[in-house]
């Protein structure tokens, strides 16, 4: 590195673009990462918005970084405020580092908001996208010019993106855009952020080949190479990309999307198509969840394969619905009235996603009953990273299925044949002499209703023994970190990236952690049990007020006094800081206690 | 030939208009040939929720209420199904009224066959959407689901028959089947069927069904005509039965499939067999 | 006792009379029962009816006994069978003692069906009710002449109790029914049933004042009292007779019932009266209570009261609508997405059934939350004689409620203002300058919407916080039997009564031990973790497959090792006997394992 | 006078419908005298499902489509209040259809507001179920609630506004409001509330709307009359606005209360005040 270029490559950057809500935060945040990933970074974006349409402060944030993050860094190295007020609102998050750049085109920033050392920046955003193209939206493309100078963007790669990103969209929208970048550039030159004099020195490296998926997506996409041909929904955020994508990508698969009159319709739609053999998925989160229990116990009862998407979301109730929470555990887990087997998987990156909805759609199947994605706001909605997907990996499993031939050799047909296994072989409609009766009541092999004692206790015997035969193919647990550490991490969905960074930053600082990432909630595996009780101390990172995922821990045979509940619950994302500063000052508090005894 | 299920003796009390509908029901599969195994009969829960146990073909005991998003999502996923809703007047019209609405507007081809008895029979005799002001506690003004049906854009077929007419109840089963099998949409055909136990009707309603089929003058072709016919009918007391109202509109199966592709439950999901079509849509999370 | 009466007095007899869906056995229990009560007996009724109409064997038995019983006898002293399979259905419930009488209209009893020991009677009551009454049903009053006979009831009283009972009627009716019983007198005759000669020694004891009861009676009886003025419901067995008697007395006492279009309308309604201030209550069972949920979530984050009786039956799904069963626990405790406080009580008999209910409607607005009644279908129909509730002893308490004066003299009214035991005072609308937001989205002190984190936590842990100040007002568990003993029972519900009976036989057979019958399920009270790890054993009475019970008991702290789940699923009520066995089997066992050791 | 909640700014997108709704519905309630402390406004999930926070009066947030069996159990509990419903096409019309019905069949004395924009707005623009065929992916056609409303015996106020005709707008709420004051049941108005940002139907519905108050002809009283010419606007592609349909029926809460007690809310419950009562009741269980 020569003396006069301080400049540090580009290994890991948080920008966080905030104003009102419909300020276009998300199109430049959107922009910047397409012109890093062209430089061969991998991103991560996450968007912080309200539950109206417009107004309000709102954010989205980027972070580019050489490796593999699944979650925004701890503090941010750029903050864009278009609205002055974003400044405050997203203070706690900047560092001395950090560098503010702010609309001015209102006033100044009043003095004391930010401490003496964070370098701010003001410039007349807005004020010149109305004076120039008579529209205040063209601030987004303004400000990028001086984003760029500020990274160390060189000014020709982000003429090259905006051309790539806008060609779509007309000369006269292309031009417009240049022009405002052209304007943005200026505005930089007063600022004095020359060309090449960035924060960063920007190499092109070798771009791999990489998707930007979010896990809403991947689990749609997951669906629908394993076959899922019938998705019924009901609009509700987080969850609603599930069905944009399928209305978007499902035809071209031969499959269809239908939105449903509300969540009980989406339900029984689903079951409908899962009766004719057809895969079959809805997606929802809290309050539609809620208003599915009726349909999800009659899966249970009835044996009838299904896939439902939970992306959690602040509750109770409506709560707060673009914040993520994790807090369905105890109704995913424990929901439907009456005793039945169900599977509840959880996935900690948009991959896990992808492959684990395929595993979910082999296992409804397999062993008909409904099985659970327990996603949450922030992995169903941030972007991520990942290498290409494997295709060829997916492998389709429609469990005991027979066919017209298969029945045919049969003396009886019985659709809830008592089998060792619990499971039942089934045939579709349409399937000559393979006529069955599912019922929700109960009912005898035949599937007519049946009251009678003996029945009954074998009937549910059958269904529980599902419960235990599908143990062991049921998705085990990711292991990270020192697997001979007696100091255990646990966390689902968003907390994975946000852990596994945290092991990082722990092993820096001379705590050697390890992370077991359950992929399976329910039923609970021994591994997770084991693991626990093999630890001297686990961290449970629950995203709810109430420890709910430590509390099924528990309930299954963890011991209790050997777990640590780090709650968190106030509808921000958690970053990893907060895992370490949890596992740190216990760690200290338990060296302390031991030196005391 | 395999065994499977023997279809269960009806649980229903003797007199019940139910048999009548499970008999006109059976018939007019027969009649046109409908396949057993390619047929799926959906029941809500209720007295009437037990028929599909009584007839041989695929069954479904769905939700209290859940009848019509269940069809629906059943006819669209394979359309080569004959699929058949039934159930009661409180399991249609009281927990299931929205989705009534909402079927009608969609106008899947699918048969839907109430047995209104104007009562709620299985959980003893509470009233429902269609109890007149008076029966039982009820306050309220009895619903008219046909006329219900006439206000929503998109339905095609609204029939009422009676179990005390079989023959034209078998006709308008009949009927219903065919306009769904036809793929005209959805077949929704209510049947005043008497509860013997709670509200014996059969002599009521023998004096007050008006059957529009002998009038020359019912136009079962002009929403307006016919809603204005039927308000006056109800007006005067009376009851009207017969074909009330036919109409065209594409069917939902039509609209919303894509016709290139065998039914969702037949296609063949193997991913190799689309994995060019997959690989675009992995190429799309690319750029 | 004179030589010649070996009669024995009545202390506790066991009938049950059983036929198709539609003979009547209801009927003839209920007559009996009047009878007996007439003698002083205290009786209780079961009843095991199918989800139809009419056919199929249902069957009605009741117990008179001299003490205090809410459970039906483990054995059957006379077996009534108006259908010849009910002979065979009934058989288990028969012992040496037994006598069977049965209607031999269409044929006599094939042999082998009953043992030897067992004496059997044919009687020709269809037959005889068509011939002389031309109406099946007279069978059940020409059946009460040959049971009064066989018990030993003079034939005046069975007259004198037929006047009373059919008074009513008019008189055409009372004199076939008076023919009737002259018909079975006669038949009784021809049977060697002579007046006098029967079972027991029939005396006319004094007949202390009771009431005969069901739970549902008895919750809605307890609303009522409380100042409960809205109810409203969709029927659903076995909770509608809740309605049904709310239907008949609410209005004298003010208040209305509605019948809605579904539950999820109900409990919406409920929530529009109970945000008036009005006290409200719904019962449901399963399948209800699973299309609640959503506005059960509801409830916890506005913060509305709501009392909720969960008559629970078979499940999962539709289940077996007429059956006994406790597996909806867990979604008592753990339905609704979110964290949210909630109340579970859970009344083991009809008076607590009123009592319990009293102090949810008093919970239920002192800490603005959902209270939930766990019955289940035995507890909440069968009838039981209790001694007559006093109404004195209930007590309203409305909590912090505000009225305009209170109002007037705040500086500022906030619907959801922080306090230290996390419950806000409250006022009704129509109270001058009391306005407010209820809302199920977060929301700040004044519930306008907010998602502000650190109002979010501090929101959240104010709701928390009224679980942990209403644990010293939570209705305390009864505790039975040996209360030094190291042997414990646990159940709620219907169980109630079969353990209580349970305890007494085990005493018999030198196992003391004592039952602990929590009250409040929810939030878990330290008594109950306290009793389970201060026991050696604890045999949980879970009326579910999945020891929903016990489940819940070990995730707030008891130790599993400790606990014996004796899991009862059969849809069938459970008898004392088989808890008798289930604890001696396990004590010898453990006993057989210590002489090992 | 103590402090309450300062009522929000409107959260609406610049242009929205909604602001004309509240601004109607507020000065209704300021022309009638109606006192806000008396007022409760219970408002759906939705961006119209906000109103109630910008408006100085008890206020509720309603689950997405419960709001009219809300405003029916606070309207039975205390009768003394003004109740108000309000709320979106997609809360009131889709998950929330069925309670439609069946308000309009039970005639509570309660007034009930729907945005109508065509679409979800909060959401970000699905269908709803008065979008037209077309309209996204949606492939059925627009419900008509008012045409609904003429099919359901006991309906009694039926009306439509537009916001871009606000006098109307405000006599038709003033109407609504004074319907339910004066125990005369269940007032539905349906406003026509363009959502500027997903559905911008400013200019469309501005040509499209038609006033029935102007047409001389047009009977509001006959609920047929009025059907046949709703129905011959619609194909004409006309969107009827005014006073559609009043009639008379017993409004619920004359029906279902004992009116020898006060509104419930206000009844002293102290059980010394009913003990005779309740003896009596006691009693029952003892014979
Ligand atoms: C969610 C739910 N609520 C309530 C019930 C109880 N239930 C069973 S059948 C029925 C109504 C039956 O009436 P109807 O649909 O008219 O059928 P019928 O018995 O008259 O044929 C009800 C309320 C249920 N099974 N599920
Ligand atoms: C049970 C449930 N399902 C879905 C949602 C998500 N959701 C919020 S508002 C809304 C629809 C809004 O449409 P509309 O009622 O027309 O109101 P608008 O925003 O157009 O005023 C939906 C589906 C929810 N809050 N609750
Ligand atoms: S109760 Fe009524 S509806 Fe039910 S089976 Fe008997 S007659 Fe039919
Ligand atoms: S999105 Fe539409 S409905 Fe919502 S506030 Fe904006 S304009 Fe109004
Ligand atoms: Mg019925
Ligand atoms: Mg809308």
């Amino acid at each position: 590195m020569s003396a006069e270029n301080t400049q540090p490559d580009l290994e890991d950057l948080n920008v966080i673009v905030s104003g009102q809500g419909g300020d276009g935060s998300l199109t430049v945040v959107n922009l910047l990462a397409s012109v890093l990933r062209q430089n061969g970074m991998s991103v991560y974006t996450e968007r912080d918005v309200l539950s109206r349409i417009k107004g309000g402060i709102t954010a989205a944030t980027l972070r580019a970084f050489s490796g593999e993050r699944f979650t925004i860094g701890n503090h941010i190295d750029l903050l864009v405020a278009f609205d002055i007020d974003a400044v405050p609102k997203n203070r706690r998050q900047l560092n001395k580092n950090s560098i503010v750049l702010y609309d001015n085109s209102g006033g100044s920033l009043p003095d004391g908001i930010l401490g003496d050392e964070i370098r701010a920046f003001g410039a007349p955003l807005s004020r010149q996208a109305v004076k120039t193209f008579r529209r205040d939206i063209y601030k987004n493309s303004i400000s990028f010019g001086l984003i760029g100078r500020i990274l160390g963007l060189p000014d020709d790669t982000m003429r090259v993106s905006f051309e790539s990103r806008f060609k779509r969209m007309g000369p006269q929208i292309m031009k417009y855009n240049l022009d405002a970048l052209t304007v943005g550039l200026g505005l930089a030159d007063e600022l004095g952020f020359v060309a090449g004099k960035g924060l960063y020195r920007i190499q092109e490296i070798e771009r791999k080949p990489h998707m930007l998926i979010t896990g809403n997506e991947a689990m749609a996409f997951g669906f629908s190479v394993a076959g899922g041909r019938f998705y019924a929904g009901y609009p509700i955020t987080p969850s609603t990309d599930v069905m944009d994508w399928l209305i978007k990508w499902s035809p071209k698969f031969g499959g269809v999307v239908r939105q449903a009159e509300d969540e009980l319709s989406a339900i029984n739609m689903a079951i409908g198509s899962a009766l004719t053999g057809t895969r079959t998925m809805v997606a929802t989160c809290g309050p539609g969840l809620s208003l599915m229990q009726e349909g999800i116990g009659q899966l249970g009862m009835g044996e009838i394969p299904l896939v439902i998407v939970d992306a959690q979301r602040g509750g109770p109730s409506t709560g707060m619905p673009t914040k993520p929470e994790q807090s369905d555990l105890n109704l995913l887990v424990f929901g439907g009235h009456g005793d039945f087997p169900r599977i509840v998987l959880a996935p900690g990156n948009p991959e896990d996603c992808f492959y684990l909805t395929v595993d979910a759609c082999n296992l409804s199947q397999r062993y008909q009953c409904p099985v659970f994605i327990a996603s949450d706001q922030a992995l169903s909605q941030n972007t991520a990273t990942i290498d290409p997907l494997d295709l060829e990996r997916v492998v389709i499993d429609q469990g005991k299925r027979l066919d017209a031939d298969d029945v045919s050799k049969l003396d009886t047909y019985k659709r809830y044949l008592f089998t060792e296994d619990g499971v039942s072989p089934y045939t579709i409609p349409g399937t000559p002499d393979g006529m069955s009766l599912v019922t929700g009541n109960e009912h005898d092999e035949f599937g007519l209703v049946s009251t009678d004692p003996v029945n009954r206790v074998r009937m549910v015997d059958k269904r529980q023994m599902k419960m235990k035969t599908m143990l062991p193919e049921l998705p085990r647990a990711g292991r990270f970190g020192d697997l001979e550490s007696k100091i255990g991490i646990i966390g689902i969905g968003m907390t994975f990236g946000v852990i596994l960074e945290a092991l990082d930053t722990l092993a820096d600082r001379g705590i050697d952690a390890q992370y077991f990432q359950p992929r399976t909630l329910w039923p609970m595996l021994d591994e997770t049990i084991e693991f626990i009780n093999g630890c001297d101390v686990v961290y449970v990172v629950d995203l709810n007020a109430e420890g709910q995922l430590a509390g099924l821990f528990v309930r299954e045979g963890a011991d209790a006094s050997r777990i640590r509940k780090l709650l968190h619950y106030d509808g921000t994302p958690i970053r990893s800081d907060a895992v370490v500063e949890f596992v740190v000052n216990d760690q200290t508090q338990a060296l302390g206690a031991e030196e005391v005894a | 030939m395999t065994k499977t299920f023997t279809p269960a003796r009806p649980i229903w009390c003797a007199g019940c208009g139910d048999f009548g509908v499970q008999q006109a029901l059976e018939n007019a599969m027969k009649n046109l040939g409908i396949e057993p195994h390619e047929t799926v009969v959906v029941a809500g829960i209720g007295c009437s929720g037990s028929l599909q146990n009584n007839v041989r073909c695929y069954g479904y005991h769905a939700l209290h209420g859940r009848v019509l998003p269940t069809v629906t999502g059943a006819k669209l996923a394979n359309t080569d199904l004959t699929v058949i809703g039934v159930g009661g007047d409180g399991d249609g019209y009281a927990i299931g009224g929205g989705h009534l609405m909402h079927t009608l507007k969609r106008n899947p081809s699918v048969t839907y066959i109430v047995m209104n008895n104007g009562t709620y029979g299985l959980t003893k005799g509470q009233a429902s959407p269609t109890s007149p002001n008076g029966y039982g506690e009820n306050i309220e003004e009895d619903l008219d689901p046909i006329l219900l049906g006439m206000s929503i854009p998109g339905s095609t077929f609204l029939a009422r028959g009676y179990t005390g007419q079989p023959a034209q109840l078998l006709e308008l089963t009949t009927a219903a089947l065919e306009h769904a099998e036809n793929g005209r949409g959805f077949a929704f055909l209510e049947v005043l069927s008497p509860c013997v136990t709670y509200n014996d009707t059969y002599r009521e309603w023998r004096t007050d069904v008006y059957d529009v089929e002998q009038d020359p003058d019912y136009d079962a072709s002009d929403k307006v005509a016919a809603f204005t016919r039927l308000m006056a009918l109800r007006d005067q007391g009376r009851l009207p039965i017969g074909l009330l109202y036919r109409g065209e509109r594409p069917a939902l199966e039509e609209a919303a499939l894509n016709h290139d592709f065998p039914p969702l439950a037949l296609q063949d999901i193997d991913p190799s067999k689309l994995m060019d079509k997959y690989q675009q849509a992995l190429e799309s999370f690319m750029r």
